[in-house]
């Protein structure tokens, strides 16, 4: 192969940002067939149209997914992309590695596949990018004896994740991580097995910061938060005053509650009225802290737009404990699970199905008691249902 | 056969020992500077990560590089963030600055930490996918070379994530970014009939439409889209191969602005349209390019400190925000799915 | 035969001298009372506007005695405002306090304008319709009776708006008001089958059903009611007298609050849900009047100076709002019509 | 009749507010068979119902609305309500009168009915409250013969209202009672013979305090404003706060777009962030008034809940100039209804058909240009569509 080979990519290779065609070429210096992914993306750089086949069902025995089937349109042109499925890996929580163990994977992998990867996938997984249909099965058989299993993919449990949490940040109001680890452990058989109506995601985040946009991006969000007050080292705070914060300015007045006053020498938090946005924590992080009744708000409902339009999570529990073993988060989702399982339409996310039924019904299906905490203001409209055991009911009916 | 459900593997066993000490006791943070962070516990022990941005689409090559960093520095520890950069965790202070120099030298962006730029958060494009109505990574690239000061140098007035999806899947999970760059077709699905005998369940591909755009065509026993109705979403497609939507002229990228995750201050917001759509221009896309450096540049000159976009712009206005930057408002901007009521302006308050 | 399509008469022919002259050129007012408005023009010159609550539901024996109040203080000038209260329009000054005090000796309530309550707006209940869920009068006279000294004296942080509405067409148009009573039905329509046919065009009662809660009946060849989906709203008995839903333990009184018309500060606002059900207890709706009484006192107590009680709630959060009253939280407060996402609390952001 | 006839309506006899009870007592002291009006009532506040039966078409001749039929479902019981008709009679514009006027009504409503009214209806009509059929037309001939029409009824123009405006308001943008007055007059067809999907309503506020709530019971709401400066007395100001006021708090730290600043001595204003909510203005009318490039905003959709949910209007046209003939508004207005007419179902208001095919498509038919000012924000979601002919079509397509 010559650079003239894919002018317009090769134009890539330039700027200070690190280049991905750089990385393809590194790739294909071991496995030559791996240039045809660079020559069939040249072309979609000249047709303006991706040169991909649709879908494609291949996997790894005892699972139903963590395999994507991926065939090019063009396989005489591009033969070394003619297969190129990816085997989505379970990333440890947090995103945290060895050296050791990088290297075991990048060895199984240029041993089965084509050398490239994404580090990692926006669900989280390791993913190994490029395996032919053969060389799945030997490819996971390595992993696994290395340690390593699948993620998720299809209408099942996917790969949940955390935010760093108290493995580095002082903010974390449980273990992220012992919680993403212990759910993703438990729930094996969810993940590896589509069975549900359609795809579910846990995403961890350890205060209401949420750095894994566990409110956008999963079903099933839970975020850190306290009960008590925040801490406050008033000592800190003038010292933050004293090194040229304007403590006013900049916290007090952007407060979303109003809630702070600072007079120069004092800051005082409203705590009933705080509700725990964090902004005056982000910016005195030596001064103020998460108060010590520490748990986590349990949010449902997050997705993309794909079928009747994004949805952040809501909240559903605005206070739980999060010990291990994580009782009542468990509880929780199996019952939501089998509710969905029973009642969801073909592809129908479970926000979407409280959403189509109501969270009336929804809450008296998981046994729980609406809160005003739920809503941002009660209902407008008066179109609103009773139980009939709410009201006395007509004779002779 | 080798065993299943076996699991990731147990993250504790990743974790450098100052982490492992100071587990759930860190007690504040510093930004040395752009990239470099360092978190102080209790026991008053140290931890520095210094942050690199990468292509995401990495050789095994490029993996070993950074274990071979790692090990050269961190005892071998590091890790991913979950906007897909890299954290080399420095325990020995003396290693830091040799550290960055080495970083630096191999040409690896360290930054993306604070008010700034961070990494796009994106998704596989004409790389990878079968749905892409653009490519992910080379339009990443492109964008991130233009904007390429803000990762590691200037600062903005807060942070600044931008995300790309290569088509509505949205995989990027981009509906709630700053700055989100989302593939678009413009044209609706042309059905192959025989095909859709063939390899599709016609229920399940009228049922997917989120605008009931797809009814059965008794004639040939297939389906007919109504073409007015049709919003180009790609949804009947990934049920059903026979009904692909990508074209040259109609595929392309739509810029939308504003979004947020963090429950700060605000809160969490939808990111909302501001272009409704620019040709797929490779290899540099610079109408993207320009549109976002546009975005950017209006939004470092006029926002208050700590403000994300979505905030100015709440502050400004959204009339101010077409005037300033210049894009057009068409009739596109108005939301007509199920909730668009809410949006309308129901108020006499506006801005000329 | 008369004349048809004339029209209303021309209000000019009822401004008084007065208003003609400074038609247009009014430069302020004052509240002088509550009750009584002092307009100032640009030239000088002055009008006195003596405010009065009154019935709505009344005898032309009233008019005309409003019509000598008029002739002996105003020249004959009255006019009625857009809450149906009667404003005396004075010219002259020293008619101002005989008028005040021949008012007050007839038993009429001077008030009702700035911050404090003004008339209930409200529509005919049992009095006249054949759709309501309550009274309209009877509930309107005793809510004001019980909070008169709002109308005449005791001030209000902001302007207080109640309205009534007998039935979910809410003629009072209600779904703005800073309170709202709203009258509903709590049980399905009674399908009376042999009158469906007789009087009903099926297909248009169909369609008149906002949740889809009502199909045709093949065996009747009349309409069958989903119980289920049934939301009482009364729109298919509206369009079908054969549906008919009233019912005495069935039907009562549904509470509002927070909704706002005016663009000021806020923007217009919808009230929202605060009791779902209270019973009707007729002559006095005694737990109307105390809940009505318990949202008064609590927002005159915690408000600030000018915030209407949706900006009072607004600021101190709903679930507040439910504390403080002590009013239930129940399933039914939350959203579930075609609007419901954007009422869920998609944020951490909460008080306990 | 005696007064144990009605113990529970004699109840509301008592107390500080005036009593519709004594009303219908005083109408009855002329006309006896009103005591039967108060004797059903009684009957429904035992019962807990309504008495009267569904509607029932009645009118007057030429005319396809104006009149509400009513019958009482126990006429045997109550035969002074039998026929208990509502006549709807159009108010002159801001509801002033003559005692003349007055006198003039109540004489023939005294003559054809019962003598009960409602000053006025909520949509602004005098409402003559309970008239037997074969009255009718001889009370609107007499009506007629005073120079007073009906109001509308049905799926027609509703009789528009305006707010007292220029007569007795500093603030009034534009001339709320002639332009109600002229639409009025302009489009009697429209108001007495109802043809269209649905009932119309126009209302008139000549200032965003918007004060006959034209935003929430209007389809097309027209809301006076004005496109430069607010004019500012600065010793008025002055006077304000030397008076008492706390200018910062009360006008400064409440304006929505924090445009306004106050040293103590002078106030400023940043008219172009300005949304002209009236706040500051109201608070001290003697310093701050509108400016003098004075017009209106047209809204358009409001409505009550009844079919689709309740919806306030909103911004379709950001700035008019409202002078006499007000053509502009009445093509509008035209235009608007032929659309409607051609597009809406049975029983759809102009809001709801434009929610169900969507701004887009209004906007086209309207031929006005989408600007931002018609939204609160641009769409957050993907689903929107194209015309044809902005997109390149596929060849042999
Ligand atoms: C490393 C990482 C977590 C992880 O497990 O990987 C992380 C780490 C930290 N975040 Fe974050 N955030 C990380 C993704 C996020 C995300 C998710 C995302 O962008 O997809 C968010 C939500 C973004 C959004 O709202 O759209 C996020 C919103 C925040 C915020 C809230 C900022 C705001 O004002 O809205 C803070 C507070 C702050 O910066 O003051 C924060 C603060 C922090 C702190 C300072 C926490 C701490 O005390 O250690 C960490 C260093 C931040 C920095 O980059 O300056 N982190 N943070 C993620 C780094 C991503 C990257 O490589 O750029
Ligand atoms: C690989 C990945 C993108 C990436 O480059 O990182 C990806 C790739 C695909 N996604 Fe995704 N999704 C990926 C994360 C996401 C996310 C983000 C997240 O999880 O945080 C979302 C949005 C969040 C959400 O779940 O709502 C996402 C929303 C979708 C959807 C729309 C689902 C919806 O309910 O809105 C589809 C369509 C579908 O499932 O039919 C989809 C479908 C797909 C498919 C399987 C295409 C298809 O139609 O069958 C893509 C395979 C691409 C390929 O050939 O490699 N993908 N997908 C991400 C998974 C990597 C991993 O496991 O770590
Ligand atoms: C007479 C009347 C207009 C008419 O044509 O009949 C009127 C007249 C005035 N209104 Fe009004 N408003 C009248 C109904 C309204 C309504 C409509 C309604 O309540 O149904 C509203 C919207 C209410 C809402 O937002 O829910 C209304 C919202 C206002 C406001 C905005 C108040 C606020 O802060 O939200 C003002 C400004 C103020 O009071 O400072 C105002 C101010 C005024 C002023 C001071 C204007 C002026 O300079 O003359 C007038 C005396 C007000 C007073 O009562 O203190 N008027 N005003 C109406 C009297 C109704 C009554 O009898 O009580
Ligand atoms: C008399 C009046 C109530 C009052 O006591 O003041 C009234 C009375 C009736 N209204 Fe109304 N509406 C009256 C103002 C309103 C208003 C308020 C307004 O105009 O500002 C509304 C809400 C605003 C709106 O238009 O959305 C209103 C929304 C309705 C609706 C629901 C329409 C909707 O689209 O939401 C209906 C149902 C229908 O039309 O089928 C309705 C239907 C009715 C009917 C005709 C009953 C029916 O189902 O046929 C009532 C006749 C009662 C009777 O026997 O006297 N009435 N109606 C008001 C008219 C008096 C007048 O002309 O001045
Ligand atoms: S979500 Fe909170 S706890 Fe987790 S990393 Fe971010 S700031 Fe720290
Ligand atoms: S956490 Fe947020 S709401 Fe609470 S005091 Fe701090 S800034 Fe205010
Ligand atoms: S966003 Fe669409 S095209 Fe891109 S990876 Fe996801 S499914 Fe594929
Ligand atoms: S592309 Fe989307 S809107 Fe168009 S027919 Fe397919 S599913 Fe329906
Ligand atoms: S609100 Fe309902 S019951 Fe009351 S007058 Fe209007 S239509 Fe009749
Ligand atoms: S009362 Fe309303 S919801 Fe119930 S069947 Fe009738 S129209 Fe439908
Ligand atoms: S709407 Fe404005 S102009 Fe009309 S009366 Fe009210 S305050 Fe005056
Ligand atoms: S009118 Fe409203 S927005 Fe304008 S300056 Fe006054 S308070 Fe501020």
């Amino acid at each position: 192969m010559t650079k003239t080979d894919t002018p317009l990519l090769d134009e890539l290779e330039k700027g200070p940002w690190p280049s991905f065609v750089k990385d393809i070429k590194m790739a294909a210096e071991k496995k030559p067939e791996t240039m045809d992914l660079l020559r069939q993306l040249e072309k979609s750089y000249n047709d303006k149209i991706g040169h991909w086949k649709h879908g494609g069902i291949v996997g790894v025995m005892g699972y139903g997914g963590g395999v994507i089937g991926r065939y090019s349109d063009s396989p005489d042109l591009f033969p070394g992309v003619e297969h190129f499925h990816t085997i989505r890996v379970n990333h440890p929580s947090g995103w945290f590695y060895t050296s050791k163990a990088l290297r075991t994977v990048c060895d199984i992998w240029d041993k089965h596949g084509c050398g490239m990867t994404n580090m990692h996938g926006s669900t989280g997984d390791i993913i190994l990018l490029g395996c032919r249909t053969e060389a799945l099965q030997p490819c996971f058989d390595d992993l696994s004896d290395a340690g390593f299993d699948l993620g998720g993919s299809g209408s099942a449990l996917r790969t949940p994740s955390a935010c760093v949490g108290p493995a580095r940040c002082e903010w974390s109001c449980y273990d992220t991580l012992d919680a993403c680890n212990d759910l993703t452990h438990t729930f094996q058989s969810e993940l590896h097995r589509p069975m549900w109506p359609y795809k579910f995601k846990f995403k961890f985040s350890g205060c209401p910061n949420d750095c894994v946009a566990s409110i956008a991006r999963s079903d099933c969000s839970i975020i850190g938060t306290w009960k008590d007050d925040i801490k406050i080292d008033q000592e800190a705070v003038k010292s933050y005053a004293g090194a040229g914060m304007d403590v006013q300015a900049e916290v007090v007045d952007l407060c979303p509650t109003k809630c702070m006053s600072w007079d120069g020498k004092k800051l005082s938090i409203d705590n009933k009225n705080c509700t725990r946005c964090m902004h005056c924590i982000n910016l005195m992080t030596k001064a103020l802290s998460p108060g010590d009744e520490r748990g986590a708000s349990l949010l449902v409902g997050g997705k993309a737009p794909i079928l009747e339009g994004a949805q952040m999570s809501w909240v559903i529990k605005p206070f739980m404990k999060m010990e291990s073993p994580y009782d009542e988060l468990k509880e929780f989702a199996e019952t939501l699970w089998d509710w969905w399982d029973e009642n969801g339409k073909m592809r129908e996310r479970v926000g979407e199905l409280i959403n189509r039924v109501g969270m009336r019904v929804f809450l008296r299906e998981m046994g729980i008691k609406a809160i005003p905490q739920m809503v941002k203001f009660p209902r407008p409209n008066p179109y609103y249902f009773w139980w009939p055991e709410e009201v006395p009911q007509r004779e002779g009916k | 056969m080798s065993k299943t459900d076996i699991g990731p593997p147990n993250f504790r066993d990743f974790l450098p020992p100052v982490i492992k000490e100071n587990y759930g006791k860190w007690k504040y943070h510093e930004e040395l500077k752009p990239g470099v962070l360092l978190h102080v516990s209790d026991s008053g022990a140290k931890i520095w990560s210094v942050r690199i941005g990468g292509a995401r689409l990495i050789a095994t090559d490029r993996i070993r590089e950074y274990a071979d960093i790692a090990e050269k520095y961190c005892g071998g520890h590091l890790r991913f963030t979950s906007r897909h950069n890299v954290e080399f965790l420095v325990s020995d202070e003396s290693q830091l600055e040799p550290l960055m120099k080495d970083l630096t030298g191999r040409g690896y962006p360290i930054g993306g930490t604070g008010s700034g730029l961070t990494s796009i958060v994106h998704t596989q494009g004409w790389v990878h996918c079968h749905t892409p109505a653009t490519d992910a990574s080379g339009v990443v690239k492109s964008v991130m070379d233009d904007l390429f000061e803000y990762f590691a140098e200037k600062r903005l007035p807060g942070k600044t994530r931008i995300a790309l999806a290569c088509c509505l899947n949205m995989c990027g999970a981009v509906h709630c970014s700053d700055i989100a760059i989302l593939g678009i077709h413009r044209l609706p699905p042309l059905v192959d009939p025989e095909k859709v005998k063939k390899l599709c369940e016609v229920p399940t591909v009228i049922a997917s439409c989120p605008t009931l755009a797809i009814r059965p065509d008794p004639k040939t026993k297939s389906l007919q889209v109504n073409d007015e109705r049709c919003m180009y979403c790609g949804n009947c497609y990934t049920m059903c191969p026979a009904m692909p939507l990508a074209d040259p002229d109609g595929d392309g990228i739509s810029i939308w602005v504003g979004g947020k995750v963090s429950n700060t201050r605000s809160g969490p917001e939808f990111s909302k349209l501001a272009i409704p759509f620019l040709p797929n221009n490779p290899p540099r896309w610079p109408e993207v390019t320009k549109a976002i450096r546009t975005i950017i540049e209006k939004y470092a000159e006029g926002a208050n400190k700590h403000e994300r976009i979505g905030e100015w712009i709440a502050r400004i206005g959204w009339e101010k925000f077409f005037d300033l930057t210049g894009f057009e408002f068409t009739d596109k901007h108005i939301d007509d799915f199920t909730l668009s009521y809410d949006t309308y302006r129901s108020t006499t308050q506006f801005r000329y």
